[in-house]
């Protein structure tokens, strides 16, 4: 591999995202908790600009950065989760366990035996553009119909939502 | 590599450098001369409010350091430069320290996709419109990160007010974009800037540019929504524990913030650099794209500094049960009446190279679904008003009846 | 550029992050940020086999459409999630999944 | 390639943003006096000893504006694909697009209906 951008990006990236992960599983404090999922989601925006799609990622910071970060954080203020809980984790020593393994068979079972040295290690030039996505999205022959259940989906969720967090009786606070 | 090496690149590679250091030092250059702007800007524009504002509340305002007070912003930068910094024992330390760069850089980051001339602009991103949208969450998620790190009741509680407020008018902020990308069929700014050749879109959807204006009054924390400033309520909210220069850099922050917005509304909606002569030279181009963006950012200064703030209640009603739903039927009908019309045969599909006699058709019937939108919504809003007085006014005689009994 | 096996070893880190996450945190809201990482790992991998596959060029979109489906999911996922662990909270006064047992047979 | 060279471009400019404000800040930091006392630095709460834990609870409705917003902010990023391809969009995708829309204000007036947008 040579240095160049992509690389340095990819490498910058990989700590953000991997960094950021970590922090999310080992931090004591959701609030700091909550910052370092956004440090990894950030690291997947990034890769997301290194493989040309830079629309998936305005859309990854809009919805995880914009919207997700603060909804979290106001679920870990109103739950008071940042203090009550002390002991961050249950059956720590069979998880790691169980997730190590699987580490080591998806990157040794799967990606390298399959991956490695197969497909290709250039991609192709020509890259779909956001007009593109924009046809697709609302074609009949496309995802029109996903995209019309993400739409029925998020209406669902959203009214679900304020059913269950809705309180009758009015607290102050 | 080398198709991208040009212009200063080149040189520096034929003068013997690294061909990757050569193009890194290029950008590098390249950065700096774009974020140079809005940072000798910000200098200038803390003078420019505080003189505006003196003028409104009939004082003469900053006119000791320099010649009528331009150099005052240098001296208080010397007495911040003096100021003891305190971090709350309680606070937590990285997270406290960084809330004001982020919140800083997030405005300046948001200068990377504007073009100021038709040749001159850092980058032209193919997502410029959403780029800037994303790029302002950022500055959301700094302010409450700053409420949460200073560890304070009062800085916590104006952070998740100043929150809910920045994120419930961020959706017709968009909604009300959405008008121009649908209008240019292109996010990148330089686009929608060249679309407008034939007729601004300020004249094809008022009602999209003033959404866009008052929700991004709201998103830069000004008055009549200025819940951020609330002193009397918050004792100033989520920058309470902030003192010296950080204390200062959310405020500079909040200025550039709004001028920002002011030069954002002049490209997609009042034609950018387009004026006379705009082709003879970059430098009337610029003077054009400087004079509007200046003159709508004047209008946010002078609304500022003349109505009185709204309570929280007020502002959320206005926003879900007013702008949203506004936006979205704003939306709604420039949509299908331009699809209607394209299908006629009408409107040109591709608004850049129509002329102004070709869109005068489709402008005249945009703004007439728009005149009867706004008179439409002026009667609602006068119902409303009525109907708000009544009560109130009832409300007031029962208690009168109360103290008199 | 940097060879597809290297997305996908990230993507497979992250996701054993996630799992590990899910699995071994005490709070509600931990466990739902290690899903979303999980989520993410996911997304990772179907943008890295769109970018290298050989389709991208015929306007086939289809890890680029899926991963714009997976954020919708997931932007629903969080939010009636979250709206659950609210209400939990304020009946059992908890936030550990093991503890809200009203529901067990 | 060319699309890379322009994040580029945005890459060095991100890493360069956050320099600007820290610079005045550091330099602050050289020349400002430090005389830190256990008054100063506890929490401002106008001269009154702070009692409890600063994450005193907080009302449901800032979350249910969260939700909401969430759910818009969805809604908005995904038209802009549709906006973007308005002009060379069949009649079928300009409906489709349109259901989109319509579907999500089912929701919000639904929440207004339910009085979730008043704030209490």
């Amino acid at each position: 591999m040579e240095l160049n951008a992509i690389t340095i990006g990819f490498v910058v990236f990989t700590i953000f995202t991997l960094g950021g992960g970590f922090g999310v599983v080992t931090t004591r404090n959701l609030f700091q908790g909550t910052i370092w999922l956004m440090v990894s989601l950030f690291g997947v925006a990034g890769y997301f600009i290194l493989l040309s799609a830079p629309f998936l990622a305005a859309v990854q910071i809009l919805v995880y950065i914009g919207a997700i970060a603060i909804l979290i954080t106001f679920a870990v203020m109103l739950t008071r989760s940042v203090t009550r809980i002390k002991e961050r984790y249950i059956r720590i020593v069979p998880s790691f366990i169980g997730s190590l393994l699987l580490f080591l068979i998806l990157l040794f079972g799967v990606t390298v035996p399959i991956f490695g040295g197969h497909l290709p290690e250039s991609a192709p030039q020509y890259v779909a553009s956001t007009r593109d996505l924009g046809i697709a999205l609302v074609d009949e022959n496309g995802y029109v119909v996903p995209f019309l259940l993400a739409s029925v989906l998020l209406t669902a969720a959203m009214i679900g939502a304020i059913v269950i967090a809705r309180d009758e009786k009015a607290k102050g606070g | 590599m080398d198709e991208l090496c040009t212009g200063l690149c080149q040189l520096l590679v034929e003068s013997g450098a690294d061909a990757g250091l050569a193009h890194f030092l290029s950008l590098l250059v390249g950065v700096l001369l774009v974020s140079g702007i809005p940072l000798v800007t910000v200098i200038v524009l803390i003078w420019v409010e505080r003189k505006v504002a003196a003028r409104i509340q009939d004082r003469i305002g900053p006119n000791r350091v320099g010649p009528v007070g331009l150099l005052q912003t240098i001296a208080d930068m010397i007495k911040l430069l003096s100021k003891e910094d305190i971090t709350p024992t309680a606070a937590d330390r990285v997270l406290y320290n960084a809330a004001p760069l982020v919140s800083f850089a997030s405005v300046v980051l948001i200068w990377a996709v504007i073009p100021f001339t038709p040749f001159h602009f850092g980058v032209d991103l193919e997502i410029g419109a959403l780029f800037f949208v994303a790029v302002a969450s950022f500055g959301t998620l700094a302010i409450m990160v700053a409420g949460w790190a200073s560890n304070n009741k009062y800085a916590l509680l104006g952070a998740f007010r100043v929150v809910s407020l920045l994120v419930s008018y961020e959706v017709p902020l968009v909604f009300a974009l959405l008008a121009p990308v649908l209008l240019a069929g292109s996010m990148s700014l330089l686009d929608i800037v060249n679309a407008q050749t034939g007729m601004w879109f300020v004249v094809l959807s008022p009602l999209a540019f003033v959404i866009f204006y008052v929700s991004s009054q709201a998103e830069t924390g000004r008055a009549p929504f200025d819940l951020i400033e609330a002193e009397s309520e918050l004792v100033a909210g989520f920058n309470i524990e902030y003192s010296g220069m950080k204390f200062g850099m959310f405020f500079a922050a909040e200025f550039l913030h709004v001028f920002t917005n002011g030069i954002l509304m002049a490209l997609l909606f009042f034609g950018g650099w387009m004026g006379p002569l705009y082709y003879e030279s970059p430098l009337i181009a610029f003077a054009w794209l400087g004079a509007k963006g200046g003159l709508i950012y004047f209008t946010t200064l002078w609304l500022r500094n003349t109505v009185p703030r709204l309570r929280i209640d007020q502002i959320m009603a206005f926003n879900w049960k007013f702008l949203v739903p506004l936006s979205i039927a704003n939306l709604v009908f420039i949509s299908l009446a331009l699809k209607v019309m394209q299908e006629l045969g009408v409107s040109p599909r591709n608004l850049a190279e129509a002329g102004f006699v070709e869109l005068l058709p489709t402008t005249v019937v945009l703004l007439v679904i728009n005149g009867a939108m706004t008179v439409y919504l002026l009667g609602l809003l006068r119902k409303r008003g009525q109907e708000a007085r009544r009560e109130s006014m009832a409300a007031r005689a029962a208690l009168a009846q109360a103290v008199a009994d | 550029m940097v060879p597809l096996w290297m997305y996908l070893a990230v993507a497979a880190a992250l996701f054993s992050l996630g799992v590990f996450g899910v699995l071994a945190r005490r709070n509600a809201v931990a466990i739902l940020m290690s899903v979303e990482l999980m989520l993410n790992a996911v997304n990772i991998n179907l943008v890295a086999f769109w970018r290298y596959s050989e389709t991208s060029t015929d306007l086939l979109l289809n890890g680029y459409a899926f991963t714009a489906f997976v954020l919708i999911v997931a932007a629903a996922e969080a939010a009636v999630g979250l709206a659950i662990i609210i209400t939990v909270y304020r009946n059992r006064r908890s936030v550990i999944p093991e503890e809200a047992v009203a529901l067990k047979g | 390639m060319n699309v890379l060279n322009e994040w580029a471009f945005i890459g060095v400019f991100a890493v360069m943003a956050p320099v600007f404000p820290a610079l005045p800040i550091v330099i602050a930091w050289l020349f400002r006096p430090r005389k830190p006392n256990v008054l100063k630095s506890s929490t401002y709460e106008c001269g009154v000893e702070t009692i409890g834990d600063t994450w005193v609870q907080f009302r449901v409705q800032y979350y249910i504006y969260g939700l909401i917003f969430l759910v818009f902010d969805v809604e908005m990023v995904f038209l802009f694909p549709w906006a973007v391809a308005y002009n060379e969009m069949s009649l079928f995708g300009f409906v489709a697009g349109f259901l989109f829309i319509f579907l999500l204000t089912d929701a919000l007036f639904y929440a207004w209906k339910k009085n979730a947008l008043d704030w209490k």
